[in-house]
């Protein structure tokens, strides 16, 4: 017979620190490959669409007339096809996740007007 | 390569016989699978595993003129696939073991892989 | 006001509150021993509020007015334990509430809360042999089935009734729904029979199931303490060591099934119960 | 009370968080026919290859599941691989299969504990979990995602871990081993839980072989069959001996799920040893044109990927045969006769996941 077997076990854990953390008063620390949101730099795009044609979801829709850029963050997989894609590197992922959306299909819109641009290459030409 | 896989084309009616074989051989039944290769022409693969070694039948039917006999009888298992291959490429299975008649699955589109491919499924 | 009517008030008004703070520092070592961190120890009053706020939803006419009955059955023996009366009519009373929760679920119509009744019912049969030998063994070591009695006796009842004391311990856990023993109601709903006997209350209702709770918890571990009254600090360390062992068992332990359930506690009553009746029988005679 | 009581089980119940929906025919709490039905969350995934590129199709592949996820999208990429007639770089073939073990591990953990709540278990559940979070770790730390790695493309990986870090690891695995034998040693022996495990459910040898079961399901009724014997990935440079269990019955299962841990485990450590240096991945030119039916071993079982292609980016057909498809049939067959007690852990030993037999 082998009752109470798990009670050194339980016993342990119950003198000991708990396992769990407080969130969100205590946040985990992300490790440095995590695969977390997609952050753009859009001084740096080109609007190419590239990313957006890579992209296994359709999360993001570039408009190169208008200069914008958007992604849709619940469809966002974060798969980093589109950081791989990026010909100016201007697409990063960070490692902490998007926060939670409040709005079904709220998008973040990133727009960078044209003429600020125009100033932009001659102003910072080394960093493409 | 990682293992070879032979594939034996049988009739229709022949069809009941081959798996008959693969049952007294001890096979174990992997899957059954339907492809479309073209308009009215639906290919299915019965897969089996002896011992790891893997072979395939296959039938080709059109799903206008032809009734595919279930091996439920034979494979209790197999009513499963059958009730799969009906709901998503339309094509006729007579006598199933557990006939869901079209409700295998809940979906908004009837026979969604019938249809032409690239089409939008909704 | 006499003395055992204050007594009885105090317990009316003071139980629901000890009661929903052992819940919580239940909660709260339970989650430690799981590695947790656990909720607020108040946490079990924060849901009894909660659930009094929200709509009272049924699914048949007057289902609701079975759990009236039980917690007012409920209530009432314990009263009666701490007004010193029958521990007789105590047992009885308190087995009038078990039916009336028993109807209350059997009317909710589920087949979850049918199945959990069945098999509440099947863990009453269980218990209640335990429970009876419990009354007639305290009886023979006192004179007296009148807790008033019962509880000025100068002997450590425990030193007679050592065996009754490990019975009782051993149907605690049924009724106090631990696991291995939560199979008609568990205290989480991952069970098959979701939460059994209560799937079918919510609101207002569940509020009072979960009442009730706090004051058989209550009155069960005041029972416990009867067996150590003649020391009353021995009286409250063994409440207190009982409580925590049922916590103990309850993470150490798979749920059992009913058979077992049934089986065991008979057996228990059998051996340790009828044991030591029979062993007071043939000390004191009859 | 010999009535008949017909019980709802799923598609959403507690302890099953998969929609599965069984309805069960009671009698006296034994159980005397089940009907399921599922089909509640019909994805058409396969529909999809016929709009999407087939190398971005393994982000698809790779969340069928949650949880076998990693396997999923290997055996699709070895499938594309093999009618591309590709030779992936050695040690993309070990980082798969290190990675596919990982996630055995935390998929048989993940098992474990779910196991112990439907049997109400609860601190053995939440202890199970614990340690699947520091495996989880891991996991993150090398691939960058818990569940869904995200590590496998067409032509190798898309990561590398140095092996510096590969050797701390399975390092560190050792000390997990122990942990994790600590819990599982508790499934083995308690007898709280064997009396909710033994003689459960029993599957004969025959019936589990002709009814399709697969994986754990197939092993613990005594047939060795395992698909990592084919040899894909890095198997044939590490063989692997099937973990078989002769009982059949839910204990059986769980016997060869915590063994196969163990086996994953020191699979990791020998793949570690013999890992070779060099790239990860390779250029991948042109489009797949012809069959395959690739099949690899997952946590519940042989997964099998046909994948047809005709020459173009769109792969003409993809069909996935989820183990728990398989695993359907056979289950429906013991579950008459048992008592409404062992039913969750009953369909819990086939480790179903609905998700992915529904695509």
């Amino acid at each position: 017979m082998s009752l109470f077997a798990f009670t050194k076990t339980v016993l342990g854990s119950m003198v000991s620190k708990p396992a769990t953390r407080m969130y969100p008063f205590e946040v985990r620390e992300a490790f440095p490959g995590t695969r977390g949101s997609i952050a753009i730099e859009i001084e740096k795009c080109i609007y190419c669409t590239l990313c957006a044609r890579k992209c296994p979801t359709s999360a993001i829709v570039v408009n190169k007339a208008a200069r914008s850029w958007e992604i849709d963050r619940l469809r966002c997989i974060s798969c980093r096809a589109c950081v791989e894609a990026c010909p100016k590197d201007c697409l990063s992922q960070l490692t902490s996740y998007s926060p939670a959306v409040a709005i079904k299909g709220g998008k973040d819109f990133f727009h960078h007007p044209a003429p600020k641009v125009a100033a932009a290459p001659g102003a910072a030409p080394a960093q493409g | 390569m990682i293992e070879s896989q032979p594939t034996e084309i049988v009739t229709l009616d022949r069809l009941k016989d081959a798996v008959r074989i693969k049952w007294a051989a001890h096979a174990r039944l992997v899957q059954i699978g339907c492809t479309k290769t073209a308009e009215d022409q639906y290919e299915i693969n019965y897969s089996f595993d002896e011992n790891l070694k893997f072979s395939n039948l296959r039938i080709v039917v059109n799903p206008a003129t032809d009734r595919v006999p279930s091996i439920s009888d034979i494979y209790w298992n197999a009513f499963f696939y059958e009730n799969e291959v009906h709901d998503l490429f339309g094509i006729t299975i007579e006598g199933m073991a557990i006939d869901f008649k079209g409700n295998f699955y809940r979906m908004a589109v009837k026979h969604p892989f019938a249809a032409p491919a690239g089409q939008k499924k909704s | 006001m006499s003395v055992r009517l204050i007594s009885a008030l105090s317990f009316v008004v003071f139980a629901p509150l000890i009661g929903g703070l052992i819940s919580g520092i239940d909660r709260r070592i339970t989650a430690r021993m799981q590695g947790r961190f656990g909720p607020p120890v108040l946490q079990p009053f924060y849901d009894v509020y909660k659930l009094l706020q929200k709509e009272n939803v049924i699914a048949r006419v007057r289902q609701n007015a079975y759990i009236d009955f039980y917690l007012l059955f409920v209530i009432f023996s314990g009263m009666l334990l701490f007004a010193g009366q029958d521990l007789l009519l105590f047992i009885f009373s308190l087995t009038l509430a078990s039916v009336f929760f028993i109807l209350a679920a059997f009317k909710g119509s589920s087949p979850y809360s049918l199945v959990g009744a069945q098999r509440e019912l099947l863990l009453v049969m269980g218990y209640e042999p335990m429970v009876l030998f419990a009354a007639v063994a305290f009886y023979m070591a006192t004179g007296s089935f009148w807790v008033s009695k019962i509880i000025v006796h100068p002997v450590l009842l425990i030193k007679l009734l050592p065996g009754i004391f490990l019975g009782f311990f051993y149907i605690l856990t049924i009724k106090l729904r631990k696991s291995p023993y939560d199979l008609s109601t568990s205290h989480h709903g991952h069970q098959e029979l979701v939460k059994g006997l209560t799937t079918e209350f919510a609101g207002p209702s569940l509020a009072m199931i979960e009442v009730a709770h706090w004051y058989e918890t209550v009155f069960l571990l005041a029972f416990v303490y009867l067996f150590f009254a003649a020391t009353p600090w021995l009286g409250a360390l063994a409440v207190v060591v009982c409580y925590f062992l049922e916590i103990l068992i309850d993470n150490v332990f798979a749920r059992a099934k009913w058979e077992v359930a049934v089986k065991s506690s008979w057996l228990v009553a059998a051996v340790l119960g009828f044991g030591n009746v029979a062993v007071l029988y043939l000390l004191k005679g009859f | 009370m010999s009535k008949r009581t017909i019980i709802p089980f799923g598609p959403q119940h507690p302890v099953l968080p998969e929609p599965l929906h069984l309805d069960l025919v009671v009698e006296d709490e034994i159980v005397v026919e089940a009907v399921p039905s599922i089909g509640f969350i019909h994805r058409g995934l396969e529909k999809l290859v016929e709009k999407k590129d087939f190398n971005e199709f393994v982000y698809v592949a790779e969340r069928i599941c949650g949880i076998c996820s990693c396997i999923h999208g290997m055996t699709y990429c070895q499938g594309v691989e093999e009618i591309m007639n590709l030779q992936v770089p050695g040690r993309a073939k070990y980082l798969r299969t290190i990675w596919g073990e990982f996630s055995r591990i935390h998929s048989h953990l993940l098992w474990l504990g779910l196991a112990a709540d439907a049997f109400g278990f609860e601190s053995l559940f939440m202890h199970s979990w614990r340690i699947r979070e520091k495996i989880l770790d891991i996991i993150e730390e090398t691939t960058g995602g818990r569940v869904i790695f995200g590590t496998s493309k067409v032509g190798g990986v898309r990561r590398d871990v140095t092996n510096e870090r590969l050797k701390e690891i399975s390092v560190l695995l050792k000390t997990y081993a122990g942990e994790i034998k600590e819990v599982t040693d508790i499934f083995l022996n308690d007898n709280s839980v064997k009396h909710r495990l033994c003689g459960v459910g029993v599957l004969s040898k025959d019936d589990a072989l002709m009814l399709g079961a697969v994986g754990p399901m197939l092993r613990a009724s005594g047939v060795a069959q395992d698909m990592r014997k084919l040899g894909y990935a890095a198997y044939n440079d590490i063989p692997v001996e099937p973990i078989i269990d002769q009982s059949g019955d839910c204990y059986g299962r769980c016997v060869v799920r915590i063994k196969e841990v163990f086996q994953a485990i020191d699979i990791i450590q020998r793949a570690v040893d013999k890992i070779p240096d060099g790239p990860i991945d390779m250029k991948v030119t042109g489009f797949p044109n012809g069959e395959f039916f690739a099949r690899t071993e997952q946590p519940r079982g042989e997964v099998i990927y046909y994948i047809r292609g005709n020459g173009t980016k769109h792969l003409q057909r993809m069909r996935v045969r989820t183990p728990t498809f398989a695993n359907l049939p056979a289950i429906l067959k013991v579950i008459p006769g048992c008592s409404v007690a062992d039913i969750p852990i009953l369909l819990l030993t086939i480790d179903p996941c609905i998700s992915c037999t529904e695509r």
